[in-house]
């Protein structure tokens, strides 16, 4: 067992995958600089910075891992990806259904998502729901660094497209970046086990759609991710000395979902409260009340998520997005 | 390497022939939503196509039918995918403009321009993975619009990649004439992105052989991409039933359908001035009149090539002509055939 | 009272807007050809050919909305959005809240969606789920020539920025330009009471976020909207030759979303049907299943979506769209 | 019209002044997120915005500050934005890369490329309700990249719109050099849209004044839009706390936080073949030192302004500056006690 950070278990990860399988490269902005470990382990061919045209080399990735490839594609903020998810909703996505099955496209996106470090509602979104909507893509968002890395593996092996998504709050290479800028006169709000923690010595790959109960509780199951797990667990910590008992589980991807343990952790407790980061309408938190209510399981439900266009304004940021006091609100209504 | 002026007429004759099949086999009811056939351009494809080896790859935009008949697929399979059958290229999953051959590296795309980021990403696998291997885009004037396309052009620059950018130039984005909505000049365009560019007349199928001949012997050296003006007609407008087209073919049906909407939009009491009124009718006469052009036989590729070839031998023309209807009759007879199967 | 096809009262209610406002323009590509009557009525100045530049003029129109103009961009089919969605999600919707509420983007998009023609999954998606996950956008989806007429008078209106969605199938325009291509070879499943209907002599706006029960039912609430309607009114229709009463409430706008007619309906009958051309997955029927558990109503839930890319082959298709068949089914099911 | 120097490099000062109080304040830990600023571009600014008028727009880029600073946004309205406060410039709700002034028609998107659309749709609302007016687009030369910028420059054009797109070029894109990234000439790009394009100066504000002069008089007389390549560079690295500066400003600090990685990457067992690591660490290394230019004073925009104006009236040029800090102390303080209020 090693310990690593959030950030430098996904470059490691990736940095396995690459010397396993030559195919593999990693492509976008300023990825030379951004990921300087691997740049420096693996050349100039295989981390390529891109310029500022993420409509065609994120395009170009998806006709590479057409034709051999393993790429990586780097979209530095899932903000900018509105520029050219066309190459994902119309293309990678759609590819094995138009060829009928015979061609895939096996392409990572890598990108960061998530607030909590005052960059404005532009930088800062999570867009995992909307992504998800679209089907034959699948979603991946880790909430620690060995299933970062895990995740990542898996993410490589996969064989048809999938969104790795990596929040920034809990990316210190992202967070100094975007967030402190090297100052260290700020400070956030940035979940411990989130950002740094036990990794296994070799990545094995995690596969995708199995949740991850990091808690246990009777009286109300937070289904959530991301830096989200890390605001449930505190809440239920602080829920628990009030007597009330919140089990926390982690998707660990959006798409796909693992409704089976999503309905028998709901169908146990009777209580559901969805923590996502992403916006409340439309998107992940809908999904997870709709797959409750197929499976016939009648619970109470609550969501504490994004409801508005983030604002700049730290305070207000922090109070937009979902936090421990929010959390713990809702549960005690559900409970109660 | 010179051309073979009669391997290139076959491979237009057949595409030609065909798609005249697909054409009323769609007329028929049998195949459903739109149809971009690619009649008139087909010397384009023609000059091109041949001087592929394997390993090198496509990408095509919605007009993918003659360039994936020419890179060796299927007749009956593509017609098949185009009637929507469990048999055809993509299993009836595609449709004409989505038309997917993986073993030959050759992708399609219905959404405008990207054929650009397809071609520069075949590109990127041939520099790494299949050396002096190229990919090819094909794609029309109203493409270089996107933002997509041109973002390709400076990527395939700045990473010298080996392709060969094809701009099918037929004037007309649909209803949009190219000089209403294209900037500048394209050769010009090209360039100042750093590329290698040429001019070609895109009816002349010996030309395009040269010219990409060239462009081809670039790329594959690893000198980076290269782009080709083709200037070409498309004979069927823009694509089966062609508003523009059906003024003169079905003008009564016309005049009910889409003038009739028009006048009385012209006559509404309220609206724009008298004057704002004519130019914008004046412009659709205008367009309607000039329609016209694309349906000369003069832009007709084929008519390019084959009198020097009936010169040369009027006989084997004969032959060769009959022997291709021959093939696609069958193929249109059993697409028919295992069509009444399935039913 | 006039009788008038859905298209038909979709331009001629945006004409009235025009007549009523200079400021109001429509821009996209073969504009003036598609909507020729609008063309030679207002000329070369406010009906406008674009450069198939949809992310430019679709920015463009956000920033003209801005400085005073009024302007409808048309995104000829909703799939292509994909390549200009930055301008919706990067800007028009967020324009108020980062101006801190001092700038509107009074921006109507325009675009047709929807399937069951045979045009394959790259030009026949819907996606008003999708788009309604952004906040600050409005998403309307009529069914009818009235509402169609009424609703794109409320859009030019409403001040901030709003997708209105022409659903194909009943689009006489659209249908004959896509699907026949002139053809009396071909028929299409379309839904009459859509293509064609008694319209307002003079259109006055019907406010977004308003529902409209199309059919009262006392078994189970179908909730559905565009072509979706009609299926559901003749899935009712048979149903109630078997003894089950279903209602059928049409949303008529994705957001704002009428959670008290949903509520409503669904508290009355204790089942909900969502019926949704658009994919499945985190999107519009999860979050119908959302608002009813917030609400504390139990109920049996099931839905009819799209949930795979769309085949092109016709048959694959109709099986993949929501049809009277299934609507039927999972009617009986829910109430069995 | 001639320009007046000593406002320009009134405007120009007044930029850096209160630029350069922003990075305090952010170095203090009372600015969240990113800051970029425009220190270095000055000059691009001030030649161009003093000769805009009511009615014309602006559309900003991430660095829009001293763009709104001299178009006349209170720097306290700015400071407070930035500080995220209620009664900054937006709100707090929008932070120093979204920036709107409505009255001013001037807005800025953190999107790299949006500037080009949105300069054109606010030169479509010129065009059609404001005569003579236009709109201007500020963006870097790694929005050239932008597909959706490329798009608006070949809209203006077929639209004849009035805008003006100015190319603040300083060589890099965060760690990206242009010559890298950008392929070709952009003058030649931006005429091969069909686009008037001038190259100057951008350190010198009354070179880019003259340029812009004609630039803007050729737009309004509607004669469609003008691309001006200015050339700059940017002092402060791409944003505060840039890692390529901090090299050189806090070696033990980078040592640590960057070169590590790099070190340990360079040396795995498992990796490419030493040829190719040594060009990447080259790479790496070479850039570091190319980033001194950055920093260099001879591309600092007010330094060649002032030696004229210092020959001129050395007595003004002091008061000049001393009034100058003076506005911006003032602000300053006054922000400050804002927050200390709130608090
Ligand atoms: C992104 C996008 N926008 C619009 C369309 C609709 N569309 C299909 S073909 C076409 C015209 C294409 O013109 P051009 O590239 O010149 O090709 P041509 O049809 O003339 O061969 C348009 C606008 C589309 N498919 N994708
Ligand atoms: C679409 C998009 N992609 C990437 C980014 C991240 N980003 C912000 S600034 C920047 C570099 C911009 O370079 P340039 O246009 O030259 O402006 P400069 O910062 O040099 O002034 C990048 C890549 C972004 N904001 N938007
Ligand atoms: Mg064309
Ligand atoms: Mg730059």
């Amino acid at each position: 067992m090693r310990k690593m950070s959030f950030s430098e278990a996904i470059d490691d990860a990736l940095g396995q995958g690459m010397a396993a399988d030559p195919r593999v490269l990693l492509l976008g902005e300023d990825v030379q600089g951004l990921h300087g470990g691997l740049f420096l382990r693996f050349g100039r061919q295989r981390v390529r910075n891109t310029p500022i045209s993420e409509a065609a080399f994120l395009g170009a990735a998806v006709a590479a891992s057409m034709a051999g490839l393993r790429p990586v594609a780097e979209i530095m903020l899932v903000d900018f990806l509105a520029v050219a998810v066309d190459a994902l909703l119309n293309h990678a996505s759609k590819l094995e259904t138009f060829s009928g099955g015979r061609w895939q496209a096996p392409l990572v996106v890598r990108t960061a998502c998530g607030g909590g470090y005052g960059d404005g509602g532009q930088h800062e979104q999570s867009l995992w729901g909307w992504l998800a909507h679209i089907p034959g893509l699948s979603v991946v968002v880790p909430s620690t660094p060995a299933d970062a890395g895990g995740l990542m593996l898996a993410a490589l092996e996969l064989g048809s497209p999938v969104v790795f998504m990596e929040h920034k709050l809990i990316s210190s290479i992202w967070l100094d970046f975007l967030g402190s800028g090297g100052r260290d006169t700020v400070t956030f709000d940035v979940p411990p086990d989130g950002e740094h923690g036990r990794v296994p010595d070799r990545w094995q790959p995690i596969p995708l759609g199995q949740a991850l109960l990091r808690k246990k509780g009777s009286d109300v199951t937070i289904v959530t991710l991301g830096v989200g797990v890390h605001r449930a667990l505190q809440a239920s910590a602080e829920l628990e000395k009030q007597g009330l008992s919140a089990g926390v589980l982690d998707l660990r991807s959006v798409s796909p979902l693992d409704k089976a343990a999503v309905c028998q952790e709901v169908s146990r407790t009777g209580r559901l409260l969805v923590v996502d980061e992403d916006y409340e309408g439309f998107g992940l938190s809908g999904e997870l009340a709709a797959i409750v209510l197929e499976a016939g399981i009648s619970c109470k439900y609550a969501r504490v998520c994004t409801q508005t266009t983030i604002p700049f304004a730290r305070r207000l940021e922090d109070e937009t997005l979902p936090n421990v006091a929010r959390i713990g609100a809702a549960c005690r209504k559900l409970a109660g | 390497m010179a051309p073979d002026a009669w391997m290139l007429y076959g491979l237009m004759y057949k595409s030609r022939v065909f798609e005249e099949a697909v054409r009323q086999i769609w007329q028929a009811g049998r195949i459903s939503g739109e149809m971009h056939l690619g009649l008139g351009e087909e010397a384009i494809a023609a000059g091109i196509i041949p001087q592929l080896v394997e390993g090198d790859a496509l990408a095509l935009d919605h007009r993918g039918t003659p360039a994936m008949l020419m890179r060796g697929v299927a007749p009956l399979a593509l017609l098949r995918e185009f009637m929507g059958s469990p048999d055809g290229l993509c299993a009836g999953m595609g449709g004409h403009m989505h038309l997917f051959a993986p073993e030959k590296l050759a992708a399609s795309s219905g959404i405008v321009g990207a054929a650009g980021p397809a071609a520069a990403g075949f590109g990127l696998a041939a520099q790494m993975l299949r050396p002096n291997c190229v990919s090819v885009a094909f794609f029309g004037d109203g493409a270089t619009s996107a933002g997509m396309l041109l973002e390709s052009f400076n990527l395939a620059v700045v990473w010298k990649l080996p392709v060969l950018f094809v701009c099918k130039d037929n004037d007309w984005a649909i209803t949009t004439p190219a000089e209403t909505a294209v900037g500048g000049n394209l050769l010009a365009r090209a360039r100042a992105f750093g590329m290698r560019a040429e001019e070609v007349d895109g009816r002349d199928a010996l030309a395009v052989w040269q010219a990409a001949s060239e462009a081809l012997r670039h790329a594959r050296a690893g000198n980076g991409p290269v782009f080709l003006w083709a200037h070409c007609i498309h004979l069927e407008g823009h694509f089966l039933g062609d508003g523009l087209l059906d003024m003169f073919r079905r003008p009564v049906y016309s005049l009910r359908k889409r003038v009739w909407p028009m006048v009385k939009g012209f006559f509404h009491p309220q609206g724009a001035a008298w004057g704002e009124r004519l130019a914008a009718a004046r412009q659709i006469v205008g367009q309607v009149l000039s329609i016209q052009n694309q349906t000369s036989p003069q832009g007709d590729p084929l008519l390019c090539l084959r009198p020097a070839l009936e010169r040369e031998n009027a006989r084997r023309l004969a032959d060769l002509e009959a022997s291709i209807r021959d093939e696609i009759q069958k193929v249109v007879s059993q697409a028919v055939a295992l069509e009444g199967n399935m039913a």
